[in-house]
């Protein structure tokens, strides 16, 4: 049981690192800096709890405002340049931000115990949940209630005039300057708000691992936040934890006993999920077709 | 409403548009003709402000906008079309609207809330209007990409519609439209005029531009060769030898 | 043999404490002069600063403390520069066969100490039959194997009945089981253990010969 | 003494650049010129370089038969990546492309480390030999490396500018319908130049291969990054501005490291491509911003 919960947990926070990356691609940039954000959002709540003695809440709560603040300071020069280059840029800050906790030490004294982030080594005594008696289950849920709120959110963010213009950022950027969008302010508004949810979804890594160091953030882990959103489906918040349960759920957990052969066929399902469904998983047919069939039976 | 006064815009040694001088007056339909090449595009681009300006100045209703950024120049009064369709393929039709119905809510400082999330009832009665003046009321729900090309450009115009503007810039809206289309959209265009918008007609097509227009300028190499009613430049000897190679 | 200069892969924390809390310290202690050490990370391909470092520290012992790939890197960069330590020691984690696969020539006579090593008869057999099935029972995979034998031991002891309601009380005595042992059959013999827990073992040495590891200490002998 | 160091690292750093250059040419290709991303590249290249290592080891041969052998595997290589993530997916839809290619990447990388169970493999040395000059030391087998690239970049601009499949390339990758209505058979350019640019990979491969000593499937992730970077410094699809980028990375990363150390060595070179990106978007080579 205690398995199953563990992998909800993981499921939850990487479905908020896939929203996080939802949100920007919105506006059709592809940003491989989530992962470095989700880094930030780790180190400041990990740091918040142990160091200073806050409440979770209050900590994940400041980790996220420091990373979407970070996230909109990075915005500004980041997104001057277009596709590929963007692609590069955030890969180069995500490096950064992971070298940057490679060589951070910050380490007091806590009975005689040394406590803090020490830089190759790691952040190792994240022990709010035991200290607190919270149980699997219990982190399980609180992870998932920040999930459903932030997908609440960003559900209705989708059906408001905010969510047209992303999306009409990111169909046709010289048409949405001539309908009066500011771009610039659009797209680090986006970048904003998905570097605010990466670093609750790390400050949520941090405490249910215990244990964080610089290798959990690489390129690897922001090529995987792009991934869910773009396996399963722009269309909707929907698509994103669809991936998160066909990656983490299917080909993670349930091709276990497939052994060294699961690795093999991860990438290639990736490949044929792509060329069979190009717009991902749930892709706007889908969703509508499955509108119909739990929504208003009309005819 | 809009002028121009010793427009340039260089590419290199190539100088598109030339020491460009032009006056619209509120509520005519102006046409801007000229050969393949002859700038009207990089006119309509200065003036949105696409391309930066190389030297001159272009004023709306009394106001210099020569160094203001794209979306403040269409938010504050400017709304176009393109020449080669540019919609939201992926959002609807009615989407496509509420999205630029944003410029007259940004203009009028409407509350955060009915800007960005709900969208008041004056927004939605707007978008209503403007579709079914485009007569696309029954498509509201349409994906963009899958109307028809006819659709799409009565959809982009009522695109440029909803933002309520003072002035219209028309890039080629008759392109790839057969004869009876191009009765609809003279119709739109006059009632356009009437309804207090003033009009900036970029045409190939000339029946059209001559039925309709208050005033015409005519553009080639970049520079302006000939204006006035559509009767004066017909008779203009520099626009024959334009279009036709031969003076006389 | 006087000097000695390391070599550690520095975003790894056993190569660092291998080299920085264990050899460092104990070297210094016995008199050995340190010269330094150079530094690398986990996948890096160029090494010209590190062995140019190496060179000029010119110590007679050259300890690499890393993983097999960047351990290669480094000694094929050393060997270009020409630099040859009268000794060269390895950790546990180089002494597998990726090291002889990546640079066999280059690590030639390298020396590493261990505690894993099939070595008694029971684990040369055992060495034997991983090679049938085309594994290898080497000095590092050897720990895996040895980890094995003593949940075998335990589980003999304590009786444990492997069934879905047994369950719990397996654990239980698996546990308990682990805590009380005292001695431990290893691939190097009886292994003791101190009241925390921690084995006392004797190593021996292993070094590179023709492309092969050879024991070339053994204290059981 | 110090300065001297100083001036073999910036050396030894702009040599071992060369098998950043050479990966770069191919990436600059792939993205500047053919308007695709393609993330698999470097897998597929370090894939080559283990085909050729293999196939070298069991029938025999000289060590620089092996760089024929992988440019040919990793020409084999560029279709199948042709065919399997971006011959059927709507070029419409960048994000599918980009993520199929994701794909390939992870696939080839755990193809590698299942056929050689994630084991380094010593790679053969091609072109051997060190110069000295007084108290310097030069690579041969780098500079071998760099005058590939140079030789690469003469035959990819050869075929890019005077012959017809480079003329088919660009028309394709700039005016995709109108190169149809020509009569251009866009598929089969597409494959034509994901086997030419697969064929460079390999060989690249190979030969970096053979510089570091090694392959090694954690060679896959460090060159795809450095490839990127290289791409972007030199401006995306000039060769000669991957050339020099590459260089300059490995000067810049060497220099780094003596004076900074190891660890923060990434940070500053990260630093770097981002002032260049934000500074100068269009790369080394760029005329001033086009503005006006």
């Amino acid at each position: 049981m205690d398995f199953y919960l563990g992998l909800l947990q993981i499921m939850g926070v990487h479905t908020l690192l896939g929203l996080s990356a939802y949100v920007v691609l919105q506006t059709g940039q592809v940003s491989l800096a989530q992962a470095g954000f989700m880094a930030i959002g780790a180190y400041v709540a990990a740091m918040l709890t142990v160091l200073a003695g806050w409440p979770l809440i209050a900590a994940l709560v400041v980790a996220s405002l420091v990373a979407g603040i970070t996230a909109c300071l990075v915005g500004f020069p980041a997104l001057r340049v277009h596709g590929l280059m963007l692609v590069v840029a955030t890969i180069a800050f995500t490096e950064i931000v992971r070298l940057f906790f490679f060589n951070f030490d910050y380490q007091i004294s806590r009975g005689n115990l040394q406590v803090g982030p020490l830089g190759g080594e790691g952040f190792r005594q994240i022990r709010y949940f035991p200290e607190n008696g919270w149980t699997t289950l219990h982190v399980a849920v609180f992870i998932w209630t920040v999930v459903a709120l932030v997908m609440a959110a960003l559900w209705w963010m989708d059906r408001s005039r905010a969510g047209a213009v992303l999306r009409a950022v990111g169909e046709d950027e010289i048409a949405a300057q001539s309908c009066g969008i500011n771009l610039t302010a659009v797209k680090v508004s986006a970048m904003t708000a998905g570097g605010a949810i990466a670093g609750i979804a790390g400050g949520l890594y941090a405490h249910y691992t215990t244990h964080i160091e610089q290798s959990n953030f690489t390129i690897l882990l922001a090529t995987f936040a792009i991934a869910y959103p773009i396996l399963g489906g722009l269309s909707s918040v929907f698509g994103t934890v669809a991936a998160v349960i066909f990656i983490q759920g299917f080909l993670v957990e349930g091709l276990r006993f497939l052994g060294d052969w699961r690795n093999l066929l991860f990438g290639a399902l990736i490949v044929l999920v792509m060329n069979i469904r190009p717009s991902g998983l749930l892709d706007a047919r889908t969703m509508a077709s499955l509108r119909r069939l739990f929504g208003r039976k009309e005819g | 409403m809009l002028e121009l006064a010793n427009l340039s815009k260089h590419f290199g040694g190539v100088r598109a548009v030339d020491s460009l001088n032009l006056k619209i007056e509120p509520g005519q339909i102006f046409g801007l003709i000229g050969p393949n090449g002859s700038g009207k595009s990089t006119t309509v681009n200065l003036i949105t402000g696409l391309l930066d300006v190389t030297h001159g100045s272009i004023t709306l209703a009394g106001e210099e906008i020569t160094r203001l950024p794209t979306h403040v120049r269409l938010s504050s009064g400017i709304a176009r079309t393109f020449q080669n369709i540019r919609l939201f393929g992926q959002l609807t039709v009615w989407q496509n609207l509420w999205v630029a119905e944003n410029a007259r809510a940004q203009r009028e400082r409407t509350n955060f809330f009915s800007r960005w999330m709900g969208g008041d009832r004056g927004a939605r009665a707007r978008i209503t209007r403007a579709l079914e003046f485009s007569g696309l009321a029954d498509k509201a729900d349409e994906l963009a990409a899958n109307l028809a090309f006819g659709e799409q450009r009565r959809l982009e115009l009522a695109r440029a519609l909803a933002a309520e503007p003072k002035l219209l810039l028309l890039d080629e809206p008759a392109a790839g439209m057969n004869p009876e289309e191009i009765g609809a959209l003279d119709d739109r265009i006059r009632q356009i005029r009437d309804s207090g918008i003033t009009v900036l007609l970029i045409e190939h097509h000339m029946e059209l531009i001559m039925a309709i227009a208050d005033r015409i300028a005519v553009l080639n190499f970049g520079q302006k060769i000939a204006e006035g009613t559509p009767a004066e430049v017909q008779a203009h000897p520099a626009v024959r030898e334009a279009y036709l190679g031969t003076a006389g | 043999m006087k000097s000695i200069f390391g070599g550690v892969e520095e975003d790894f924390a056993h190569s660092r404490a291998t080299w920085y809390a264990v050899m460092k310290e104990v070297a210094a202690k016995e008199g050995f002069e340190v010269k330094g050490e150079a530094k690398w990370l986990l996948n890096d391909t160029n090494f010209t600063n590190q062995a140019r470092e190496a060179r000029r520290a010119a110590a007679d012992i050259m300890v690499i403390s890393a993983h097999p790939f960047t351990t290669c890197g480094m000694l094929k960069e050393m060997a270009r520069q020409g630099v040859a330590p009268k000794l060269l020691v390895g950790l546990t984690s180089s002494s597998s066969l990726e090291t002889l696969q990546g640079c066999a020539k280059e690590a030639e006579a390298i020396i590493i100490p261990t505690s894993f090593a099939p070595v008694t008869p029971e684990a040369q057999a055992a060495a034997d039959n991983a090679a049938k099935f085309n594994g290898s029972l080497d000095l590092h995979s050897a720990a895996a194997y040895e980890n094995v034998m003593i949940l075998k031991q335990v589980i003999e002891s304590e009786g444990i009945m492997a069934k879905p309601d047994t369950l719990q009380d397996d654990r239980n005595k698996i546990r308990a089981g682990l805590a009380k042992l005292q001695q431990t059959t290893g691939l190097l013999g009886v292994t003791k253990r101190t009241p925390d827990r921690e084995a006392i073992k004797p190593f021996l040495f292993v070094h590179a010969k023709a492309g092969k590891w050879e024991v070339l200490h053994n204290p059981l002998n | 003494m110090l300065l001297v160091d100083l001036a073999q690292s910036i050396l030894d750093g702009v040599l071992f650049g060369a098998t950043y250059a050479l990966i770069g040419i191919g990436f600059t290709l792939v993205f500047g010129v053919m308007h695709k991303i393609n993330m698999a590249y470097a897998a597929a290249s370090v894939g080559g370089a283990y085909a050729a290592l293999r196939l070298i080891t069991l029938i025999g041969g000289p060590a620089w038969a092996s760089l024929l052998i992988a440019a040919a595997v990793g020409g084999l290589f560029g279709l199948f990546i042709y065919w399997l993530c971006f011959r059927f997916i709507p070029l419409s839809n960048p994000l599918a492309t980009l993520m199929s290619t994701v794909g390939m990447f992870l696939l080839a990388e755990e193809i590698i480390v299942h056929t050689t169970d994630g084991m380094p493999q010593n790679y053969p040395v091609v072109v051997g030999g060190i110069l000295h000059l007084g108290e310097f030391m030069i690579r041969g087998d780098l500079v071998f490396v760099f005058a590939c690239a140079i030789l690469a970049m003469l035959i990819l601009l050869y075929l890019l500018y005077r012959t017809k499949l480079g003329t088919a390339t660009r028309a394709v990758s700039q005016q995709p319908i109108a190169a149809q209505l020509v009569g251009i058979r866009i598929n089969q350019v597409n494959a034509l130049t994901f086997v030419v640019t697969g064929m460079l990979g390999g060989f690249a491969g190979a030969l970096i291969g053979s510089a570091v000593g090694l392959l090694s499937p954690l060679l896959v992730v460090p060159l795809t990054i450095k490839g990127l970077i290289v791409t972007v410094i030199g401006g995306l699809g000039s060769i000669p501005g991957a050339i020099i980028a590459g260089l300059l990375v490995g000067m810049a990363e060497n220099v780094f490291q003596y004076f900074r150390g190891v660890t923060e060595r990434d940070i500053y070179v990260m630093l770097l491509l981002f002032i260049f990106l934000v500074f100068r978007p269009g790369g080394i080579f760029s005329t001033t911003v086009k503005r006006d």
